[in-house]
């Protein structure tokens, strides 16, 4: 089990959200985040001082997938977010030791899905 | 002089001449009454100016209402240029007013061409007399100034909904100053200032076509000129976006339907006793009219009842009796607020089905009412005829909808209107101003 | 006529009926200066009225001021809801006091049985001489309906920020209509109709008890069989749930405040300079007193002080001296305000120990300080009964909680009352509405 | 009496008499006219006291307003703590008006030494005749203190937004209750109590110094003792702490300019026609100017032009115009708000440089501008002296600095004036009384 | 040492706080997220348009313990969390490779806790 | 690969932001949390009723870096965050298996900086 983590532009969160439920990935969960990164920031000017806000929003994707999804998830993020443009956002992969179900107490690769 | 002070056929003359405060046609007698007579019409005329100030307030009051309803129904990364622009548009309009609107809008003889334009030269000048019922019997010179210049400005705030989230800061900055300064008044001068409609007997209150009219078919040529905002129309499908402050819209709607005490009872022009508090009356009935049967029209369409919804209701019920509250019957005032709420739903939605992208629902409320409200009065008035209220109608669309076009296409075709799809998406808060509206706040939309 | 306009006798009279302004009923004495008279009467009519439109204005905002003070109490997720319901409120209010409570609360001569039940028709119809002061010396029939439905209206408003985020919306609209419509004014014509308990001299200026301990007691019977908030009294511990945004919450009361200007002052039905000005003179230092004190008992009592627990405070002064604003002394005004704010707070703590959850503070505030008030004058008021003011209290109680539970009782036992807890869990403004009030903050709370 | 019922130039002056309502000092000529004169006096009188009870409702508004543009302006950790100081100063600044404030304010003949320190008692007495035309033809005794006590609050609520964000709940209070009751009123009386500097000529129609610098020095004196908030100035540059929520500043400076009707229109002290709407249009067009001059300047320096800039300019505007609202001309007015809005740019800027942390520009509106606008009237006002003006601007400036700075200086010395740095960085709001003002939004900053 | 993270319904936090300290786990870091699973969502309706709300409130709760703990932390998860319907929510379970707390420096074992 | 990912005050973060950045530590990412550590929390108390709130506010930080990048990233984290106090806050680190680039596709060490 492998649990995807992704950063992207907020307004590409519609996109990849399309793109994930036709590689039939349903289950996702969701975080504001604000990221630095190659994408330069922008000024903001308040009462005549200057601030550089090189944090930019992003949105912060998790999931959660048995081995065999992970190519089509990560294709469906790539699908849904690039625009080709500074800022796309980055995947991290890791491994997952183990996954429960709240409700069942299932575990392992039948509580993922 | 006898006995007898006066002459009774005088008598009554004078009293009518002091209810209305006309102090300064006072005959001439030389006897004491008529000296306190000018007294007591002095006062007459101090409570009608009293009445004339607070209403002007009360108008004040709605460009607060404008600037929140905006603010509210829109996005949050947009409220900073939103509360600029709401900020500006009185400033803009009370100096451009100030400097020619009023003079154009009341040409008083000085007409240049039929009663079609009029100017009355630039500048505030204070008239011999004019701080007194000489001026006019219900308010000096400067309320009369300060009255008018608060209404020019609404005409603005109009469109400054209708165009959110999308218009260049400069472009709005520029439309409004010329639209508050010549095409208003222009047009105001028509009913108000004593020109052609007026001549045909056009009744128009308080301004269901002369404002909101006015406003609302600039705020569509604003609307068609810009086109819908990004997200919204997507394949096909008329996408939400939602406004991002539902208490703020309502105090704007709390402090609209508040500020239409001044603009419709102000509109008397005087403190009449019974004509004021009736205006009053059938403001508030078609207010609430508007936001019970948009409530319901809202509840069976759309299953649940939409906030957005009533809040639009009272203001559509406020804009439709606004061209006929002085002289439409109870029962008729609770139609046309009902017909108002019905109205203002049903236009929302087909606005967005014709791909018309109006943020706060302005052309719903300020055009199709003002439209609907300004028929009423040919409907339900005794004595007023549809088609001449229909023929203002047209009028006002026809001189209005090509004015706008043709300012906002100039400016379209030269600097352009609307800002880039980056600043779009990022906001125009960061891309127009620098900065945002709720510092701190974790705030997050994928649109 | 001889040389001598009038005699003298007559002059003190109509000097007297002119500062009423009760012009109507001028003797018909053939000489100038009654010309006169009537036309100063005509300007003293059109001050009073003018002053009573602004007191109707004022009675306005309290409407928004409501529908701040509730939203900014209970959580971000039933915002919608709670506006909702405040925008809804007065527009039922309106319409229904218009076709009903206005002539049931002032029968005139139209008594049905006894001094306690009366009607005068249905509709509102405007009697003869009614923009007059024939009708009235202090305002026209428009402004007498207006300034009492807008009263009419707050009544209810009371009940809503006492059963929020667990109400249905339905059943709220519903009892609503029935108590605005018939219980509060059939309460309303026992005093200021006219009725039984004006014959006994009980004194309630403006309505700690029938307007304010009204709504109190129909919030106390929504508020007991409705149940707590999910939540609230958890294993035996009072679990605080905050309100969400204390901005809007000041806003309100701030708001009401300024309504209350209006809500006491324009009770003296005239613009009578000394007495109205001295009603805002211990309407203001009431409330003042009641922010003091309810920050001093909150300080001692919770360690720091609150201000949920100051707004309540400043509220619950202006709620006391609601009753006696016009006849109690400043001294008197003060101790009536600042014990206001010692009970408001202590009542808060009290209604959480009886597990009775009122989220906004309605009970301690309009029920306990209405009660309060109404007694205080006859503690300090020169000539009033303390047994009859006590007699109104409870007569108005027993009326009220009565009709209150039989209207909510009969909805629970039949369409229910309570939204299920699935949506009080999720919110209402999802549940009832479909709609979030913050479209885009991120709101996290796990209440 | 003969057939001529009163001599004619009797008549010019009874006429003359009516118009201010000074019908106390009536001629006691036994005719009909004198009765029915003092009728329509007394009906002046009634219309003067209703637009003065107007004025001083909307003087209450502005509390509102300094409320809601101070917590919008500031950061959301701090809101409860400043809502919670904006709502008790009218409370202490009401209750020790009463008291002591009103009285050493207005002293009428008892001034104890020269015409600088004066005194008529200990609390609210009303005068013999006090709600006729008899104590002043603009308003009675009780309307009078509730218009200055409004007003006196006001300059407590200006020192509130420069020591925000860092002040001791409990050293605001007591520097307010001191202030109030003994600076503010003492300052007033050398001039609006009939003090040396009246005597002397000053004008300061309604308070650019007596109201605003009167505050706004005492804001500087706060603000140097208290020293910036933590993270404003670090390593010797200026970082913005911005504050959290644009649409309450902005609801703030609408209802300030409300307000300032009110404020302005007021200090007419009685419904003169000509005379109060001229002030409204001199402070509109001020407002305006003030709006367009500081946006144009911060789109210059700043490059993008600044919400919180031209919210400031309005303000700045405002009060610039505050001095000579009813003496300069129209092209003045412009002339005055539009330097005003530049000022205020320029010195919020300034201030940042010499390190003084005003988190609303409290100082750069209230002192600059209230400065500048009381300088302006020796420039531009017909037969003012700038040196007088001069000299009433150092005297006050001397006065309100020194005291304040002892006042503050021995709080500061004992029990402390700034709150913990751990109280700083976590919030007021939790430090001083435990709880959000948002709960449940979610907030991040770093600040 | 292992990461455990979990998803849960926003107003089981306090009973799962409750828990966790039963079972003597009493460090935790939480933040607010939005998550997509079995569980479907509802629809708004906003001036005519409608919209479904798929991606609902959840709580992401993020606990670091040593490997004895993860089984009493992953029970008091469950006890506190479960109420038996759809959305009640997961449990993923990673490797930690190290932990260090800023305050002492401290590493591995003894910073976790 | 290593994902860092920390918790600190947020009113470090600045510092932080300023010693990552001499680190030469550029991308990072950061989300609002709660956190409940051995700092105590304090009493908030609302219309007469106390609540404890021992959820406070913390700054995360996900960093993901290569081996050679996990010291000087770590040290550059405890220079900024560090006060001596309780409540500074902690660094989890944990291995990365892949990372990706959404706008090129690069993938592991390349996409990661
Ligand atoms: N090494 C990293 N560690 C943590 N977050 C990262 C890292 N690199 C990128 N990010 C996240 O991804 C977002 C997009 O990165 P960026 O470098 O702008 O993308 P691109 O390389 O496509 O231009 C950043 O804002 C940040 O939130
Ligand atoms: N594979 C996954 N990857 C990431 N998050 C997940 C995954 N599965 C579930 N979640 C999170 O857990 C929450 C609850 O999941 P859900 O399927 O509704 O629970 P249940 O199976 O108990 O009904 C989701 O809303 C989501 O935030
Ligand atoms: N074992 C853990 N699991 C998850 N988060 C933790 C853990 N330990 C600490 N934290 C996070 O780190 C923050 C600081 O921890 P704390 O114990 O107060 O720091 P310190 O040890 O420096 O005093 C906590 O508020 C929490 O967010």
């Amino acid at each position: 089990m492998k649990l995807i983590v992704a950063y992207i532009q907020p307004e590409r969160l519609n996109a990849v959200k399309q793109a994930l439920y036709e590689a039939e990935v349903f289950k996702l969960s969701v975080t504001n985040a604000l990221g630095c990164g190659q994408q330069k920031g922008y000024h903001e000017t308040y009462r005549g001082a200057d601030v550089e806000v090189n944090l930019l929003k992003k949105v912060r994707i998790e999931i959660a997938v048995n081995e065999a999804f992970v190519k089509p998830t990560v294709d469906a993020l790539i699908k849904g977010a690039r625009t080709g443009k500074i800022g796309d956002g980055k995947i991290f992969i890791s491994d997952l030791t183990d996954c429960i179900r709240i409700r069942t107490g299932e575990t392992g690769h039948d509580a993922i899905g | 002089m006898s006995g007898s002070c006066m002459q009774p056929g005088i008598r009554l003359l004078i009293i009518l001449l002091l209810m209305g405060g006309l102090a300064g046609t006072c005959p001439a007698q030389e006897t004491a009454t008529s000296e306190t007579t000018a007294a007591s019409s002095a006062v007459a005329f101090t409570v009608n100016n009293v009445w004339m100030m607070t209403a002007t307030f009360l108008v004040f009051v709605m460009h607060l209402g404008f600037a929140t309803v905006e603010t509210g129904l829109t996005r949050a990364k947009n409220t900073v240029n939103i509360l600029f622009k709401n900020t500006v548009t009185p400033a803009i309009g009370l100096l451009t007013f100030a400097l020619v609107g009023f003079n154009l809008m009341y040409p008083g003889d000085h007409w240049l061409s039929g009663h079609v334009v009029g100017f009355g030269g630039w500048g505030l000048h204070l008239p011999e007399g004019g701080t007194t019922s000489a001026y006019n019997p219900g308010y000096t010179y400067w309320t009369d100034f300060l009255f008018q210049g608060m209404f020019a400005a609404t005409a603005a705030t109009i469109v400054s909904g209708a165009v959110a989230e999308r218009i260049k800061l400069s472009a709005y900055m520029i439309f409004t100053a010329i639209y508050v300064a010549l095409v208003y008044p222009l047009a105001g001068s028509w009913k108000w200032g004593g020109g052609w409609l007026n001549d045909l007997g056009f009744h128009d209150f308080a301004g269901s076509t002369l404002v909101h009219s006015v406003g609302g078919w600039a705020a569509l040529a604003g609307v068609i000129l810009l086109g819908p905002r990004l997200g919204k129309y997507v394949n096909g499908r008329i996408k939400p976006i939602m406004g991002h402050n539902l208490p703020l819209a309502t105090i704007g709607v709390f402090l609209l339907w508040l500020g239409w005490f001044g603009f419709n009872g102000g509109s008397v022009l005087s403190a009449d006793p019974g004509a004021v508090s009736y205006v009053l009356v059938t403001t508030s009935l078609s207010a609430g009219a508007g936001i019970i049967t948009a409530m319901l029209t809202s509840w069976i369409i759309q299953k649940k009842p939409d906030l957005s919804m009533i809040l639009n209701g009272c203001l559509a019920g406020l804009v439709g009796i606004t061209a006929g509250a002085d002289i439409v019957s109870i029962p008729a005032t609770i139609l046309i607020g009902g017909v108002s709420g019905i109205l203002v739903v049903l236009s929302v939605l087909g606005f967005d089905r014709l791909r018309l992208d109006d943020p706060v629902g302005a052309l719903s409320v300020h055009l199709v009412c003002g439209v609907w409200g300004t028929l009423a009065v040919g409907l339900f008035a005794p004595g007023k005829s549809l088609a001449i209220q229909a023929l203002g109608v047209v009028s006002y669309g026809a001189f209005c909808l090509v004015s706008a076009f043709v300012i906002f296409g100039l400016m379209k075709a030269t600097l352009g209107i609307r800002v880039s799809e980056e600043e779009e998406l990022r906001g125009l808060d960061i891309g127009e101003h620098g900065m945002e509206a709720y510092s701190g706040f974790q705030i997050f939309t994928s649109q």
